[in-house]
């Protein structure tokens, strides 16, 4: 099992995250990746600034993917999550997984978005289009909930 | 011991990071929190709701009773919304 | 909502895929893709050669993503399936799917798959390294299990 | 109408696709895979677990109880395998 994780503050190309995870091999039947990007929220939204925990947003991050790593048959997890000023329609974080099977790729990608979510150290500050209220993101009860179908 | 503050907590608090030397009666997260509370009034704002507080000791996430001796650094900060 | 959907024995390109959907758009939260590749099955497996019906499978793959977007809130939605000979280590099919948010493009993504495979008229040969049996693959309990699922 | 075969049906049978009249008694899919499991040992061979084949009429698929009156064009295939 290959796993990568980078925290940084440049860009990512998602094509070339599933190439490095399946060129060359013949043993991944399934690839699946979610890309998270900036919405501009019905254009009130200027930008979205990140800013995280160094050390442990690696750390955290590694811990869910050993996680992912238990209860499904993966061949490979990459995960990019960036930090810093994100413009609308720009990317923010990536996940990609590869099995010999669809339902572990599918199910593996979901299972690390929804800890990412609420256990990796990140935190969203927005810079709305009107230059006033700079807020930050309130966390979502939903989340919350979607770690639940997990713990059964 | 080193805390460190992120998103409103290190705003409101008005700083990223900074020595503390609680006295030995402190021994759990939630009493750090209530010793900081005390230390004047951007305190008291960061933690005006303990129960939002997350906290992390060393880079991992622990809950308000966790002991923190032994602890060189402990984090605060609100609910995670990365991803 | 766009939707396209390709019957072709070319080789296609995830990466471009994604940014066919997301470029110059300031609506899209999330993005997800499934690609399946064709496996080696432990070195036993030269190639599969995929047997279509032109028109119905069109026409199928329509219909399942028509079912997709008036269950969840899609922005686009890319299906590619590849026909022909295949060799291991080579593209199969794709789904990309683009929401809002993630749970959306999540579930529409595996719910295309899941009744991609059961519905839409194609059928695969083994053709075996040892040059000997060249045998059509057998429909899988398991892919008609994964129906029931979105049947509630 | 015209018959079209897919995979291990279309080898079986030896055709891909073909006319066909079937009598006015032949009124389902169902009634049709029985008309042609006469017709000769390679569709007998074909057709020899109903059960398993699947129909569609008219590029959409249908159950073996679905009428036949006004198809065009009505395929015999095997459960599919893509994606």
């Amino acid at each position: 099992m290959s796993a990568r994780i980078s925290i940084q503050a440049e860009d990512f190309d998602t094509g070339a995250e599933v190439v490095a995870l399946t060129s060359g091999r013949k043993d991944v039947g399934a690839c699946v990746t979610f890309t998270g990007l900036c919405r501009d929220e019905g254009e009130t939204l200027a930008a979205l600034e990140l800013e995280h925990y160094p050390g442990m947003a690696e750390e955290e991050i590694a811990r869910v993917v050993a996680q992912a790593q238990t209860r499904w048959p993966l061949l490979g997890v990459r995960v990019i999550h960036r930090y810093g000023k994100i413009a609308p329609g720009g990317n923010i974080v990536l996940v990609v997984t590869t099995s010999s099977h669809r339902r572990a790729a599918f199910e593996s990608a979901e299972f690390l978005m929804d800890y990412l979510k609420t256990r990796a150290p990140f935190w969203k500050k927005e810079h709305r289009v009107d230059g006033l209220a700079r807020d930050w993101v309130s966390a979502k009860d939903d989340d919350d909930r979607a770690l639940e179908r997990w713990e059964k | 011991m080193k805390a460190v503050y992120f998103a409103w907590v290190r705003e409101r608090i008005g700083r990223t990071e900074e020595e503390i030397s609680p006295p030995d009666s402190v021994t759990t997260v939630g009493d750090l929190i209530g010793w900081l509370t005390g230390r004047g009034e951007e305190y008291a704002y960061a933690f005006e709701k303990p129960a939002v507080i997350r906290a992390a000791i060393d880079k991992a996430h622990v809950k308000h009773d966790a002991p923190i001796a032994g602890a060189r650094e402990i984090a605060f900060f609100p609910p995670m919304t990365g991803g």
